[in-house]
């Protein structure tokens, strides 16, 4: 099989599936190595980008599903109108980024950070399925420690944990050389 | 006079300062804490002004600046000998700082929110429609219920006649599965498509349709046919498993 | 706009959709020509086709819809496969024989007929969703009383429940004949 078959099949199962398919289930389904599947992955995304194609490839945490593209949107929403879900509040997003950034971590010590007290931005947060309790800490009381989910990934376009601090970090270095 | 202005809303004590650092335009490790704290006790003012439920939070820094004012106007106290005195605002200084920091991120997520909202997705395709394999998909069909329902009947009335148990041992070993395996894989090599209700010929006897099945089990389960029925109620056809990816 | 760019768009417009699309509604999206959509959509058509991408769109009636390759088939099948189902147990298979066969039944005449009692199997069946609970007999304990369900007439290919006790008797009458 040539590699544009491969792509073709794949294409055709992030097609069908309409949700994220981990990599594995892909290679699995090719009969390939995981390597590959992302090699050539990596090539359709370029493609797709290249052609101005009405799909592209996203991916979240070794996942990878179709979605349209943001400057569609427009249109689709003309044929559609489709719902844009209310964004997060500034409460929550200030929240949840400290929990990106300081994960896993307790609500006091976000409390401290912002100073103010973030029960509903925690509630909010939760319910939108962005965080999750990771682990409990072994002190008094077991306070909960909070972390991002993988629904926060794709909210977001992070590829993954790892593109997380490293963007952040940036953004402090950055804000930090413009302001001294 | 009244004066209609919109009163912005802050998070905390930490936004709320924040703006006002920015707003001044003053060096975030040099505050002027005289002028940062009356702005502050005016922004507090105001909130009470537009009925406002001020915050505990925000009483807390404005005691917190007004402290830090106070000790900033204290003679510095130099009886430990210490050259350089901490400065009252430092911790104050960190905090923001730390905060800052969040509320850049803040900024970030916001943007790659408005973008990302307008990916959209696609509902998954029933996998009815790819999967109606079905004896692949919990290996029985009809004729396994028959049998089932064949073979739980002759144990309840074993247990109430006797004739059925001596039926049974004088039954006779015939076709075994690997017969059947060759059968339909000889007719598969001249068929392009076998249905399976053809595998069945007339007379045959009850041993020979469950071996004929459990043949068919077996070639799907060794992947060397594909069980298919295209439409939900329509005929099952075996076909041979195609290995596109080349034999080998 | 050019024309790289209104494919994209009825691409990500077919793609949203998962139904067909009617070429007015196109042409209303893209605030162009229904001939000019059509043309495009030719245009797309052979681009797909010569590219062997894993999609393809299809045509009914002046509307347009994405689709997969026949080709593929086999692929998206695998990718399913994890997800099969277990086989059914003896005791589950032989419960269900007995309740096609006899429906409405109660659980005690299935443990009679068994000999054994037959509460995980009819467990196991209900949440297969091959049995349902169908009505309840006006005795002592008011006991349930079951029958089959539509999944399972799709699932063996009957056309309604009436078929099925007479094929049963038939296949189970043609077994008796052919090995007494």
């Amino acid at each position: 099989m040539d590699k544009k078959e491969f792509k073709g099949i794949i294409e055709a199962l992030l097609f069908v599936s309409g949700d994220p398919v981990s990599i594995r289930d892909l290679a699995g389904a090719l009969e390939i190595e995981q390597k590959e599947v992302m090699e050539i992955i990596r090539e359709m995304k370029d493609q797709y980008n290249f052609e101005r194609r009405g799909i592209q490839i996203i991916e979240v945490d070794g996942h990878f599903q179709l979605a349209t593209r943001p400057e569609h949107f427009e249109f689709i929403q003309r044929l559609y109108s489709p719902q844009r879900k209310q964004g997060l509040s500034q409460a929550a997003l200030e929240t949840l980024a400290i929990i990106a950034y300081k994960q896993p971590i307790t609500r006091a010590e976000i409390d401290t950070i912002r100073g103010v007290q973030s029960d509903k931005a925690l509630y909010t947060l939760s319910e939108r399925k962005l965080i999750q309790e990771v682990d409990r800490l072994d002190t008094v009381g077991r306070p909960i420690l909070y972390g991002t989910t993988i629904e926060f990934l794709r909210y977001f376009g992070f590829k993954s944990i790892d593109d997380l601090p490293q963007l952040l970090e940036e953004q402090i270095t950055y804000l930090d050389e413009n302001t001294r | 006079m009244t004066y209609r202005v919109k009163l912005e809303v802050f998070e905390g004590p930490f936004d709320l300062l924040f703006h006002l650092i920015e707003k001044n335009e003053v060096d975030i490790y040099d505050i002027p804490i005289a002028e940062i704290t009356a702005q502050y006790l005016q922004y507090l003012e105001d909130m009470r002004y537009f009925d406002i439920e001020v915050a505990s939070e925000f009483l807390v820094m404005a005691a917190t600046l007004i402290q830090i004012k106070s000790r900033m106007l204290l003679p510095q106290q130099e009886e430990d000998g210490t050259e350089e005195d901490i400065d009252p605002r430092q911790q104050l200084v960190e905090r923001l700082i730390e905060y800052r920091k969040y509320k850049g991120i803040t900024e970030e997520l916001k943007k790659r929110e408005d973008k990302y909202q307008l990916l959209l997705f696609r509902e998954p395709s029933p996998v009815e429609s790819y999967v109606d394999y079905e004896p692949i998909l919990i290996n029985i069909d009809i004729s396994d219920l028959c049998k089932a329902f064949d073979s739980v009947m002759k144990r309840y009335s074993s247990l109430y006649n006797e004739d059925t148990g001596l039926e049974r041992s004088i039954r006779r070993e015939s076709i075994t599965v690997v017969d059947k395996i060759k059968y339909i894989t000889n007719r598969l090599r001249y068929e392009k498509e076998v249905l399976f209700q053809s595998l069945f010929g007339d007379g045959e006897t009850r041993e020979s349709i469950v071996v004929t099945f459990l043949a068919m089990l077996e070639l799907i389960r060794l992947k060397r046919i594909m069980v298919e029925q295209r439409n939900t109620f329509g005929d099952i056809i075996i076909r041979n498993r195609k290995t596109k990816a080349g034999d080998k």
